[in-house]
């Protein structure tokens, strides 16, 4: 014990010489582990366009009380032990405040790191429904509802179209893939939705006619995927409507980039599913923040960059407001400025004002493909996830 | 020099192999008198490594029996055998291209020793003591009697043939032989490298006391060394005796020997192809 | 320059650093090894602790592999083996660290047993094959054994801790890590010194010669697959305390590949071999992505030339089989006797 | 059994052999290049993506119609069989299996980072070009691109059967397999023949890319088929054309029957466990040939 | 001189020296015989011909070999059996999941690129009427016999002007050989094939051959007329084991003989 001590008392010694003098008006440092490469690359260059543009407004309009913003980031290749070496690196040549992590993996693995360096709050790219959880997680939060709660909006707006609708859902063999299927019985259950059938597809599987014969003798009316991108998808639905299925097609937020949808040709006309925020073409509203990101980029910009672009709104909301208050940069500063957020307007990025109590933002709405017009449309309303 | 009337210490008894509709041992027998030398010829594909195959456990005999001092081996797994004694090299030279002459002499002494994991990991106490008996050994024994100092850091693969047979017959003494099993031990080798291999192998029965059973090409040697010849043809025993009665024996004249008259081979040929 | 160093007892030849200047450079790279952590910041020290647990596992596969000849693609996931014993022994009985690791390790040596039960009957790539089998059969325990394993979602380790001191920074888990790996290696250069690693050789070089000279072939081959398979537990117990969470996720077939790749990269059947070679494979992501980020423009840069990375990365493993198919440790001997003959080169 | 859904199982087992033909297919370009070369090659998946790249390029980049995208895609794969051979295997020739094995580890890897440099991550969707409407086997529902993929694959299959039975240069290629020395005493250029089989393994492997890639989607992960590949082979015997078909079918049979009545996470459980039981019983798989070891 | 052999020394695994400068030559329309014990270097010797060492990771270090008066150290094996020189290996080595007729399609192979060249099998059929009547079955399935015929009828497919026959008597039974190397002989007659034999069984390889050499641990140690050589009572002693000569016994070495000797 005396030992144990002897060398907390000198490594923190060792910390407090070696740590450079805080500056009034140093820059602010948000690092990044960005999967550039890798089976999730597609999201992590819009992510990282998202966060670098919306930290180049803010920079341009003099920072966040004066004080600059600095972005740093690695590419991770999606894989959670690189995403953790680049978290040391950046960490270690750096003092960051703010920190956007790429996977439910490396979010899990760096918590015990980030409650013990008590100067970080994280967000990410996982919206899995364990992260939501202010507890465990105390240090993290995420820019949407978790996957439970965007099962809860589909299987609500399922319950309002349709009450009492048989629904099926399809999911990967993967911790993405199983992660909202226990709240999609209860939920079903609460809503009055009889569950048809759950089918789990093997990781990998290119052919999914099998699946197909089951969901099809299941007879659904609506049937939502989860746990994928695109395939099989598309043939899931091209199969199900040649074999006369009546049934409605649902996706969760990371197949619902309108670019991914409208691959799916001519199956995906009517494909539906929740998104938390507005699409990049989306004027159905009046939205500020995506006029300026129209203005920045003529051309379309991905749902991930949204959900990047919408973190970096929150971290400098939550630095604002730590810094406004007087209080230091550390985790649970900027935790307790995020949950202050109340009725926060997102300029038109997300079609209601939202709050954040715990570690989600709970918001989402049903877009429809329409593939005459090659966009998203409304379905529904926002619906907000009590 | 133990008599004939001597127990046999390996007994081959109505052995028969044979794979895939091919028989390669049709019922040989024979036995093996302690501390003579034996020879096995024929000429090749007779069947002569099958039967050190057979012997040493590699194959299983369809058929027979084989006794080693009078008790039945002809199941016991190969590393068993290793273990009575009964240690051998091979024809076409089966050291471990991996290891030095030294490593491969040493592996000889395996199933002698008694070092487990924990041991080996450690590497103290017990494993060590026991290596270096065991290097003491092979260096003072074996090393020297062979004359292989000079080689015993190198690379097998580097070594000449006929250094590498020698390093074969080390890794064979390493295994404390009862029975030493040679298969073609002066293949390949000059008159003088032969002269040399004929006289390790005439020590090793003298110095040692080890019964030898080799299998031989040069007839020269085999027929100068051995006490007793066995010779095989087609998977079978056609004759077997003292070496002077074996190359008198008609039928091994004809099989393997040769009749030795080549203008009357050379003249039934011609006559074969006229007749065609 | 050096030519050759009397010796002589026959232990002091059979030493494995058997010369003087070994000895001063081992000295050398000790200290180096003890002093690192105090120059090193969090991030080397991270990559430190990282290349440790891999030479650790490397080492083990190298003795299975490199040495017996038995090729396995299962090694990542006897690590997931070592590293849910150690989750689930920290988190439900909170035993003490070092009995934790040794039970990692025994964990996987059963399983490791068990998966090389083929390997009397089945050679070469076709039990290649069957240890990917393994693999994904373990996968599947792992993701749906979910009382123990916690599913898909895994677990969390609490932080090892010794003497009362929770090992939760980089800098302490080095003084765990370091010394396990440290040990291990000298086990397994110690192993190939003893009878038992000659047997692995003889198993490698000639299966059925070795039988006949008296080495029982189930037996041996089935010690390297527990003794290997012991050294991925207790690496995957040093990499479960390191990550402090374990997913089925975690240990894919990836992770095999990357620990044979290592090994013929550095060169199979030799020690120095699994070291370099893992120390290499761990480290050539992380030095190619430094040497983009040197690039002008670095930021842009690196979103296309992310690929380049995946493309150099298979290029390195590809061009050193087709130029050295020896290996690092190859390489590594060609320089030293280049030194050793100095300036009197031949 | 009575209200056992027997159509469903007709369905079931349909879809099975169905995708059990493309594993045939993409299993039939691995035993080529095993049987001549003796390479283990793990981007088999990756020259299958290779091929359905191609194909995108020619078809949804380039503009070219879909017969003249296909038939540019089998080409092109097949030069970049040959690249393969000249400059990754040819230099390994004589060097241990397991290092060629690792060889073309990193070829997968350099694959697949070329696809990632010049087409992106994302995933990309095949124009179709198979007819679409649901095929009747019977009562039996069939999906019409693993019902088109499965004739495709099986005539290919019966193509280079035939090929292999009564061309002069099957029978070189056999020869070649069964013993280099021979063969090159023979009078046969085997470093030729070496080069034609990954010319023509990797043109099969195209086609079969095209046809997995216009199932499921076209992503630099596509590679990660070529696992259930090996499974196939090793089930067949890996130097055995016919064990390619029968262990395709079998494993395809396997997937879509546990996938059904058990679920979908015990697909690769039981096409793994069959793999090993297979091995237990017949080390050296269902059609593949058994080495004679000597002392 | 249809084939000479000039001073070659070949390594194995860049360590094991097996030829120290062996020199032959074989005259056309003749057979040569080479004899000597296993290990000697006999098929090596075949294989430096016939360019297939790299297969087995063997190199010529030095000398040269010329067939019909060309240097073939820059042809490839499947160039010179194009060439017209044939090498049938020690142990048949017939393709054994072809059938007996497939195995005669490859050897057409040897005559890409030759003349107006067409594949005679009925040769081969008349030669070896046993091939002709299993022509169908698989090579694998064979006898010993009955392989060797095939590998032997290959050679004749290829209409080679030389062919190198390694131990063509190799676990046949002893009218088996003579059957064989009367077809042997007669091929040579009648077809004008000279031939490079490498025999374990010398009596009957002298019997057949018109010149004979002896090798010894990778050089030849005699040489001469097929007669002269069986008549010679060395030969005679070692090689066709008969003895009767006052050859020193192997019991009576002394060892401090060898143990001066192996200092070296």
């Amino acid at each position: 014990m005396k030992l144990s001590r002897w060398l907390t008392v000198l490594l923190a010694a060792a910390g407090i010489a070696l740590a450079p003098a805080a500056q009034a008006q140093e820059e602010i440092v948000i690092g990044g582990s960005i999967p550039m490469t890798g089976v999730f690359a597609f999201a992590g260059i819009g992510i990282n366009a998202g966060l670098q543009d919306y930290f180049k407004i803010v920079n341009d309009a003099g920072g966040i009380k004066g004080r600059k913003i600095r972005y740093v980031f690695e590419d991770t290749g999606y894989k959670p032990d690189v995403s953790v070496a680049a978290f040391k690196k950046l960490t270690g040549a750096n003092k960051i405040s703010l920190y956007y992590g790429d996977s439910t993996a490396f979010s899990r693995t760096i918590n015990p790191e980030l409650e013990r360096l008590g100067s970080i709050m994280m967000a990410g790219a996982s919206l899995a429904t364990e992260i939501n959880d202010p507890k465990k997680f105390p240090a993290q939060f995420m820019a949407g509802p978790d996957y439970s709660e965007q099962i809860g909006i589909l299987l609500r707006h399922i319950a309002k179209e349709k009450p009492a609708a048989k629904v099926a859902i399809v999911y990967s063999d993967s911790e993405f893939g199983r992660d909202p299927v226990n709240e999609f019985r209860e939920m079903s259950k609460k809503l009055g939705l009889t569950v048809a059938v759950e089918i789990q597809t093997a990781p990998g599987s290119v052919d999914v006619s099998t699946e197909v014969i089951k969901l099809r003798r299941a007879d659904p009316d609506y049937t939502i995927f989860h746990g994928y991108i695109l395939a099989p998808i598309p043939e899931f639905v091209t199969q199900m409507k040649k074999s006369g299925s009546k049934s409605h097609f649902m996706g969760t937020f990371w197949t619902m980039d309108s670019s991914t949808v409208m691959k799916m040709g001519e199956a995906g006309d009517g494909f539906m599913g929740v998104m938390p925020y507005r699409y990049y073409y989306d004027t159905s509203a009046k939205a500020p923040m995506l006029d300026k990101i129209r203005q920045l980029h003529p051309e379309y910009q991905n749902t991930p960059y949204l959900q990047g672009f919408l973190t970096a709104m929150l971290f400098v909301e939550s630095a604002k407001r730590t810094l406004e208050a007087g209080k230091p940069l550390d985790a649970k500063n900027l935790k307790a400025a995020l949950n202050s957020i109340k009725n926060f307007d997102t300029g038109g990025l997300i079609g209601v004002p939202i709050t954040i109590k715990g570690n989600s933002v709970p918001v989402g709405r049903i877009y429809r493909a329409d593939m005459k017009t090659q966009k998203m449309v409304p379905a529904s309303d926002w619906i907000v996830v009590e | 020099m133990p008599g004939p009337t001597a127990n046999p210490i390996l007994e081959i008894d109505g052995v028969t192999l044979a794979f895939g509709g091919v028989t390669a041992l049709n019922g040989v027998s024979f036995e093996v008198a302690p501390g003579t030398i034996t020879s096995v010829i024929g000429p090749n594909g007779a069947g002569k490594t099958s039967l050190f195959n057979t012997i040493s456990g590699f194959y299983h005999p369809g058929a027979g029996h084989i006794r080693f001092r009078g008790d039945e081996i002809t199941r016991l797994a190969a590393p068993l055998r290793a273990k009575l004694g009964l240690a051998r090299t091979f024809q076409n030279i089966a050291l471990f291209r991996g290891m030095t002459v030294l490593d491969n002499i040493k592996l000889g002494r395996h199933c002698h020793l008694h070092s487990g994991v924990l041991d080996a990991l450690l590497y103290y106490g017990r494993a060590r003591r026991e290596e270096m008996r065991l290097r003491a050994d092979i260096e003072e024994r074996i090393i020297d009697f062979l004359e292989i100092d000079h080689i015993r850091n190198a690379p097998v693969a580097a070594l000449s043939y006929g250094l590498q047979k020698r390093v074969e017959m080390a890794r064979a003494l390493a295994m404390q032989p009862q029975v030493l099993m040679l298969d073609e031990p002066v293949a390949g080798m000059n008159r003088e490298e032969t002269e040399d291999m004929a006289r390790f192998i005439l020590d090793v029965r003298e110095e040692w006391g080890v019964t030898i059973l080799m299998v031989e090409h040069d007839m020269g040697m085999v027929m100068d060394i051995s006490d007793h010849v066995v010779v095989l043809n087609f998977g079978e025993v056609i004759a077997e005796g003292a070496p002077a009665d074996v190359q008198a024996d008609p039928e091994v004249i004809r099989a393997y020997l040769g009749s030795g008259n080549v203008a009357e081979l050379r003249h039934r040929l011609r006559q074969a192809r006229e007749a065609a | 320059m050096r030519i050759g160093s009397a010796r002589e007892t026959y232990s002091q030849d059979e030493a494995l650093f058997d010369s003087h200047t070994k000895r001063v450079w081992l000295c050398v790279l000790g200290t180096g090894l003890v002093l690192f952590p105090f120059f090193a910041g969090q991030y080397w020290l991270y990559l430190a602790c990282l290349v440790a647990i891999n030479v650790a596992s490397a080492t083990g596969l190298n003795i299975l592999t490199g040495y017996t000849g038995q090729v396995s693609l299962g090694q990542a996931a006897f690590m997931g083996v070592g590293a849910y014993a150690v989750a689930v022994l920290e988190k439900q009985l909170g035993t003490p660290v070092l009995l934790n690791l040794l039970c990692a390790g025994g964990a996987a040596m059963l399983v490791g047993l068990v998966v090389g039960i083929p390997s009397l009957r089945v050679k070469g790539l076709y039990l290649a094959i069957a240890t990917i089998a393994a693999s994904f059969i373990l996968h599947f325990i792992f993701a749906n054994w979910t009382r123990v394993t916690g599913g898909t979602a895994g677990l969390t380790v609490p932080p090892a801790t010794i003497f009362g001191l929770a090992l939760d920074t980089e800098f302490r888990l080095y003084w765990l890590i370091m010394p396990f790996t440290v040990l291990m290696l000298a086990g397994a250069a110690n192993l190939f010194r003893t009878r038992i690693g000659r047997a692995f050789i003889a198993i490698r070089d000639r299966d059925i010669s070795a039988e006949v000279l008296g080495i029982p072939l189930l037996r041996y081959k089935l010690l390297s697959f527990g003794l290997s398979s012991f050294y991925a537990g207790v690496a995957g117990g040093l990499w479960a305390y390191f990550f402090r969470s374990v997913t089925p996720e975690s240990f894919p077939l990836l992770m095999s590949i990357f620990f044979l790749a290592a090994i013929i990269v550095g060169g199979m059947g030799s020690i120095l071999g699994g070291i370099l070679g893992a120390v290499f494979m761990t480290l050539v992501p992380e030095v190619l992505k430094l040497m983009v980020g040197w690039l002008p423009n670095a930021s842009e840069a690196m979103v296309f030339l992310a690929p380049v990375r995946t493309i150099v990365f298979g290029a390195l493993i590809v061009g050193f089989l087709i130029f050295e198919p020896h290996g690092l440790a190859e390489i590594w001997r060609r320089i030293r006797r280049f030194f050793h003959l100095w300036p009197f080169r031949s | 059994m009575i209200g056992f859904d027997w159509l469903m199982l007709a369905e079931v087992s349909f879809a099975g052999l169905g995708s059990g033909g493309l594993y045939a297919l993409a299993g039939l370009a691995f035993v080529l290049i095993y049987k001549a070369t003796r390479v283990v090659n793990l981007a088999i998946g990756e020259m299958l993506m290779m091929g359905a790249y191609f194909f995108f390029a020619a078809t949804s980049s380039m503009g070219w119609p879909i017969w003249i995208g296909i038939i540019a895609a089998v080409i092109g794969s097949g030069i970049l069989g040959a690249v393969i051979e000249r400059l990754l295997i040819r230099p390994m020739l004589g060097e241990a299996p397991i290092s060629v094995f690792m060889i073309t580890v990193g070829l997968s890897s350099i694959l697949v980072g070329t696809v990632e440099l010049i087409w992106g991550a994302d995933q990309l969707r095949l124009p179709d070009f198979m007819p679409s409407d649901t095929v009747l086997i019977g009562e039996a529902m069939v999906s019409p691109k693993i019902f088109y993929g499965f004739l495709a694959a099986v005539a290919l299959i019966a193509c280079v059967l035939l090929v292999f039975r009564f061309w002069r240069g099957g029978v070189a290629l056999r020869a070649t397999a069964s013993d280099q020395a021979a063969a090159y005493s023979m009078g046969i250029d085997v470093p030729r023949v070496f080069s034609l089989t990954w010319v023509v393994a990797a043109m099969v492997a195209a086609i079969g890319g095209i046809i997995v890639g216009s199932i499921s989607s076209l992503s630099p992960t596509m590679g990660v088929f070529g696992l259930s590949v090996l499974v196939v082979v090793i089930v067949g015997g890996l130097d055995s054309v016919p064990g390619a078909l029968v262990g395709g079918l079998l494993v395809g049979l396997v997937e879509s029957w546990t996938g059904t009545y058990f679920g979908g996470e015990f697909k690769l459980l039981a096409t793994f466990s069959l793999l090993v039981l297979i091995l237990m019983v017949r080390p050296y798989g269902l059609f593949g040939t058994h080495e004679i070891e000597r002392l | 001189m249809i084939l000479e052999i000039n001073n070659i020394e070949v390594i194995y695994n860049k360590a094991v020296q097996v030829l120290r400068g062996l020199s032959l030559s074989v005259p056309k329309g003749q057979i040569v015989a080479l004899l000597g014990s296993n290990g000697a270097g006999k098929t090596t010797t075949l294989k430096a011909v016939s360019n297939l060492l790299a297969l087995e990771d063997g190199e010529m270090t030095r000398g040269s070999v010329a067939f019909a008066g060309r240097d073939t150290g820059d042809m490839r094996p499947h160039q010179l059996v194009r060439a017209g020189l044939f090498h049938v290996m020690e142990g048949r080595h017939v393709f054994e999941d072809l059938t007996v007729e497939e195995n005669l399609t490859a050897a057409t192979y040897a005559l890409t690129g030759r003349r107006a060249a067409s594949a005679d099998f009925d040769l081969v059929y008349e030669y070896f009427p046993r091939l002709h009547e299993r022509r169908r079955g698989l090579a694998g399935y064979l006898s010993g016999g009955e392989q060797q015929m095939l590998a032997i009828g290959r050679a004749l497919i290829a209409q080679p002007v030389l062919m190198l026959l390694d131990e063509p008597s190799l676990g046949l039974s002893p009218i088996l050989v003579e059957n064989i190397f009367g077809i042997i002989a007669r091929i040579n007659a009648e077809q004008g094939v000279s031939m490079l034999l490498v025999e374990q069984n010398a009596s009957v390889a002298l019997a057949v051959a018109h010149t004979g050499y002896i090798m010894e641990t990778g050089k030849v140690v005699i040489d001469g007329p097929a007669e002269k050589l069986a008549a010679d009572p060395d030969v005679r002693e070692f090689y066709l084991g008969m003895g009767g000569g006052e050859i020193r016994s192997f019991r009576d070495i002394k060892h401090y003989k060898r143990r001066k000797r192996w200092l070296s």
